[in-house]
């Protein structure tokens, strides 16, 4: 048999195929129909100080090989999340890891998310989204490199659990972006989340999200998600979560191969909830026929031809 | 509400209905055997390949039979429709299913379907089991043009109840819109499934005549399951509510 | 019938529909498959001082719903561009409008390319292209914008021809680098040249393209691009070319009610070399369909719903 | 050179060839009335999903019919080549062609085709057009294993010639590979198609025989029509050229 489990961030993770924030809710959604507990863990949709609305629909659409979404960040808040979320995660979930993404208007914000839960139990650690293109100051502290420095350093000091931070894709350099996190002690790094897009209904000339933009995921940005992890992951020593586009064993590896130690699975949920099944015997499948002992061989374990 | 199945389904039979509307069977008695009238499936080609429907598409399930067997009525509006408007026998759909909440259907009154193009498909469930029930069930069927209409032999088939036909143009049934010279004397539940306008238009009916009305929304999603909240409505208290696990039946109080 | 024509960049465009830059090479490739002489014009290939060889195999390849390329600016260079390339286009092309693409290593490197043709004819003008992320120092000016705004304001000074600046998706803001081109003379912009992407071959564990990364284009980059030149057009007074993923008269129309005055197609041509006239006949169905006489009412015209 | 054409091609026939290949009759005339032995198409679905092949595929052309029909061996690699190798009869293809230089074959000696794996499909046009014309032609045709052999009742059928296979497991010909064992007195041109590493053995035995041969080569296109600099393999002389344009086929001494 071949072993799937990934040892990082503190702790080890069965397998290194998690589920992306904002594709599997709070987890309790998808437990008829996913292993939960036998993959290697699900980071939940972001949790805010205060509920959020969210946008007006239509908040997703497809887009060519991939889809758009605007939700908005919809939910329930810390106070909610707390009593009504997260013991489902405590009570149901044994193997898998749970990180929980935060958001937040402003540092305070962040913080006091993460102040908030930090005594909890239920979960490993944070995924500190900077990067959400589909709110007004989404990718503010994304794109802002002393904004995002002061953010993660002072997240920081306020917990001593595994701190994630998930980049945006929107920037010249990704690397900078990278270093800075790990500088200002951030334990890891999520590569990447959406790419801002927009639709429009050319009969009705108007946009067809409420909200206008949105965030582009799937197969379509899978070549830039590789790209942007492999970059993130040689500037740095922490280890990163490969995300964007995955929907097999192969695409899964392509991350890994890039550098990433674990992989997230979002988009592809939604056509069909056996992916991060399927992706994760992909995985074993192909360890097996290299002949691989160990998932961490494979991380970063690519060649690149010489140049003259 | 029962725990949803996904399942590889085959394709039975196909047959084109109307202009660009057709009847699919497909092979899927895991979810047969739990569906009830008012609820959906998302309906796809899975992970093979990114031509859409990349994403699934919600249909309402129009008809469940004792052997397992699923019918969805499926009409042409964009890529993702025209792909799955064009299985053939044999083809193999991803299906989600059954999905959020379906009509809850009193004893003590008859029920009146009132649908609008594509909003017809619930209400051939409805009809069938109804007729099963031996309820009194009637179906009001509107379409804009006689070229869109469902077939009625299809229907008759089907549910055994002789729809209610009215056409915009009057060149198949009644002239009209489903919500004109209706007889409603017998207090009937009624249940509307359609476009925005119209469903608005039954909620003013239903208010003017004092009946209880459910109506079933139709939003984009992305999950089907709750967990994306990309199918919102508005509530009538003002919050965005999930159309895929809180509907797609709502009473139509409580939707604003 | 519908008048498709445009007028802009002190001439006039048959249509709105151009050939991308480096899908078309200098057109005479492509005259015997697509009728150059009744679309927009087109773009060439980039042309810079000295001739180069370009990246190592393999080049291209297919990506979900795109293409990844690294060709590496593969050209033969500012005088043989001169004598074998330009007399094509001056003796075939009557009503299409052609500009020339233009890259350098330096800013004096694309001085002298623009100096260099400035007296030719065959030609309306230049796009610069700042935005290749292909080689080396491809993006450099096309993410700094002190060297951005040296640039343009540098060539200004040395043609009175149309000059187009062909702008990177990747940075944060769009509309800054757009008004930084504008304020520097910049006469148009051109949206969006192709995200850095990356494919890797799981099998032999090394990357599919020779030189590592590519661009991606396509399909998949549609709703990105469609975005940024929403975004670019919205901050600059002049006109913005809409680029990326078009294959339909509708892809068009999206990128035109964004506030793109033409468009581009690129990769397209490779799948079908119909695509520019099956655009081109869209977009003319569609006017006809709404009683829409000129282009020049579809851009920008979007509605954009009222929030509360 | 003649002028490539776009054109839509109805599919007539597919049959399985072996394992993992299939044999795929194409009706398109207008490509060809021009094809020549050596010359490839681009084979795609068009615009109208982004499904894998979205760019379309170079395959040679593997047979051309007085009535216009095109034969190409498609064998499946990847996404792209497992659904055009699924195409059914009435399915339509869009094809560019015919594209690149042909072979060049000397009046004056007879023909040596050493094929490898897919590299027999241009042979097999090859083939045919020489036995049309009376000449000396013969093919080698190696394959890894027994499974992967392209029917040789199918090759005999296409082109008159018995084909000399090889295989490297033993299970189906002689063991061993194209190179092994060929009778080349009479000195023949030689033409090869396959893996690169095949390719160089075969231009090593050019050498050592002081033989004149002829290579296609294999590289991911664009555009396939010169413009895209997509396709490149490096000359003799250092530069990357176009194998579309100026291949695929090559003076072996033209490549590095
Ligand atoms: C609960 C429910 C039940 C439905 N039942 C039926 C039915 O029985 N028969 C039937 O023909 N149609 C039904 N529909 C509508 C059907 O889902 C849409 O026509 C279909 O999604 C359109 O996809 P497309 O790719 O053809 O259109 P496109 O416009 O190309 O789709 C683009 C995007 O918009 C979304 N979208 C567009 N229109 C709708 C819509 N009306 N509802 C949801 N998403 C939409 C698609 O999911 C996709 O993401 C139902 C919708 C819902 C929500
Ligand atoms: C001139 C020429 C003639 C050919 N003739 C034949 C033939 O007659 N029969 C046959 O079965 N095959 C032939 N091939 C190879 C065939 O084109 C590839 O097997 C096919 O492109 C692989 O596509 P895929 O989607 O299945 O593979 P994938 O690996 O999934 O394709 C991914 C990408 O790589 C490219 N690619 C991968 N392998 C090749 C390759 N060997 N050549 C070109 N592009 C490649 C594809 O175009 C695509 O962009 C020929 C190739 C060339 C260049
Ligand atoms: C509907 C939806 C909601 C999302 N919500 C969040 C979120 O709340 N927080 C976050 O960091 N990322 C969010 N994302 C981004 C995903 O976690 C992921 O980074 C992105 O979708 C790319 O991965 P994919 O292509 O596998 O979907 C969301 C994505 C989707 C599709
Ligand atoms: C093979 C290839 C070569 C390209 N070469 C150039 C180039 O030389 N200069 C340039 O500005 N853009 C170049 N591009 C980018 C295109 O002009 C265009 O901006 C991009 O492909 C997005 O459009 P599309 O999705 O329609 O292809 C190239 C694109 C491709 C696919
Ligand atoms: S469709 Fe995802 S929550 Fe309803
Ligand atoms: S494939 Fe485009 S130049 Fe050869």
């Amino acid at each position: 048999m071949t072993d799937l489990s990934q040892h990082l961030l503190g702790a080890s993770f069965q397998s290194p195929v998690l589920l992306a924030s904002g594709t599997c809710g709070y987890g309790e959604e998808y437990a008829n129909l996913i292993p939960l507990d036998e993959i290697g863990g699900l980071v939940t949709k972001a949790v805010s100080l205060e509920p959020r609305p969210g946008n007006p629909p239509h908040r997703v659409a497809e887009t060519p090989g991939g889809m758009i979404n605007a939700i908005g960040l919809q939910n329930v808040g810390l106070d909610r999340f707390r009593s009504e979320k997260l013991p489902w995660l405590r009570n149901n979930l044994r193997a898998a890891r749970v990180l929980i993404n935060v958001v937040g208007h402003s540092a305070e914000d962040y913080g006091a998310v993460v102040s908030g839960l930090d005594s909890d139990d239920g979960f490993l650690g944070y995924e500190i989204n900077v990067s959400c293109p589909n709110v007004k100051d989404g990718t503010l502290f994304g794109v802002d490199q002393q904004a995002l420095s002061a953010l993660v350093a002072g997240l920081r000091a306020l917990t001593e659990r595994p701190l994630v931070v998930k980049l945006t894709p929107n920037v010249p350099d990704i690397g900078v972006y990278a270093r800075i996190c790990e500088e200002a002690g951030a334990d890891g790094l999520s590569t990447i989340n959406t790419f801002p897009g927009m639709l429009i209904d050319v009969e009705g000339r108007r946009p067809v999200l409420g909200n206008v933009s949105g965030g582009v995921s799937g197969p379509a940005i899978l070549p830039m998600g590789v790209y942007l992890t492999w970059r993130a992951a040689a500037a740095v020593s922490i280890p990163v979560m490969g995300i964007g586009g995955i929907r097999s064993g192969s695409d899964a590896l392509q991350y890994i191969l890039a550098g990433a130690s674990l992989v997230q699975v979002g988009t592809a949920l939604f056509v069909d909830p056996s992916a991060p099944v399927q992706v994760q015997a992909g995985i074993a499948e192909y360890m097996e026929r290299h002949g691989i002992a160990r998932v961490a061989d494979l991380v970063g374990a690519l060649t690149i031809p010489e140049r003259e | 509400m029962s725990a949803p199945v996904r399942s590889w389904g085959r394709v039975l039979e196909t047959r084109q209905a109307a202009g660009d509307t057709f009847w699919i069977e497909v092979d899927c008695p895991r979810i047969a055997a739990q569906a009830r009238p008012g609820q959906f499936v998302m309906l796809g080609t899975g992970l093979g390949d990114v031509a859409a429907p990349f994403l699934p598409r919600p249909f309402s399930i129009g008809a469940r039979e004792a052997d397992g067997r699923l019918g969805f009525l499926v009409r042409v509006f964009g890529a993702g429709t025209r792909r799955l408007s064009a299985v053939n026998p044999g083809d193999e759909l991803l299906i989600l299913g059954p999905l959020g909440r379906s009509f809850s259907l009193p004893a003590d009154r008859p029920i009146v379907c009132l649908a609008g193009g594509v909003g017809l498909a619930p209400f051939l469930f409805v009809g069938a089991d109804a007729r099963l029930e031996k309820r009194d069930v009637r179906i009001v069927y509107g379409e804009r043009t006689g070229d869109r209409v469902f077939d009625p032999e299809l229907i008759r088939r089907i549910t055994g109840v002789e729809p209610d036909l009215r056409t915009e143009d009057g060149s198949l049934g009644r002239r009209g819109l489903v919500i004109d010279d209706l007889d409603l004397d017998d207090q009937p539940q009624l249940l509307a499934c359609g476009p925005d306008p119209m469903l608005r238009a039954c909620a003013d009916l239903a208010l003017r005549h004092g009946l209880p009305l459910q109506v079933s929304v139709e939003e984009h999603m992305g999950c089907g399951v709750g967990t994306c909240q990309g199918c919102v409505v508005l509530s009538a208290a003002g919050e965005w509510i999930k159309s895929c696990t809180e509907g797609p039946v709502f009473d139509a109080r409580e939707l604003a």
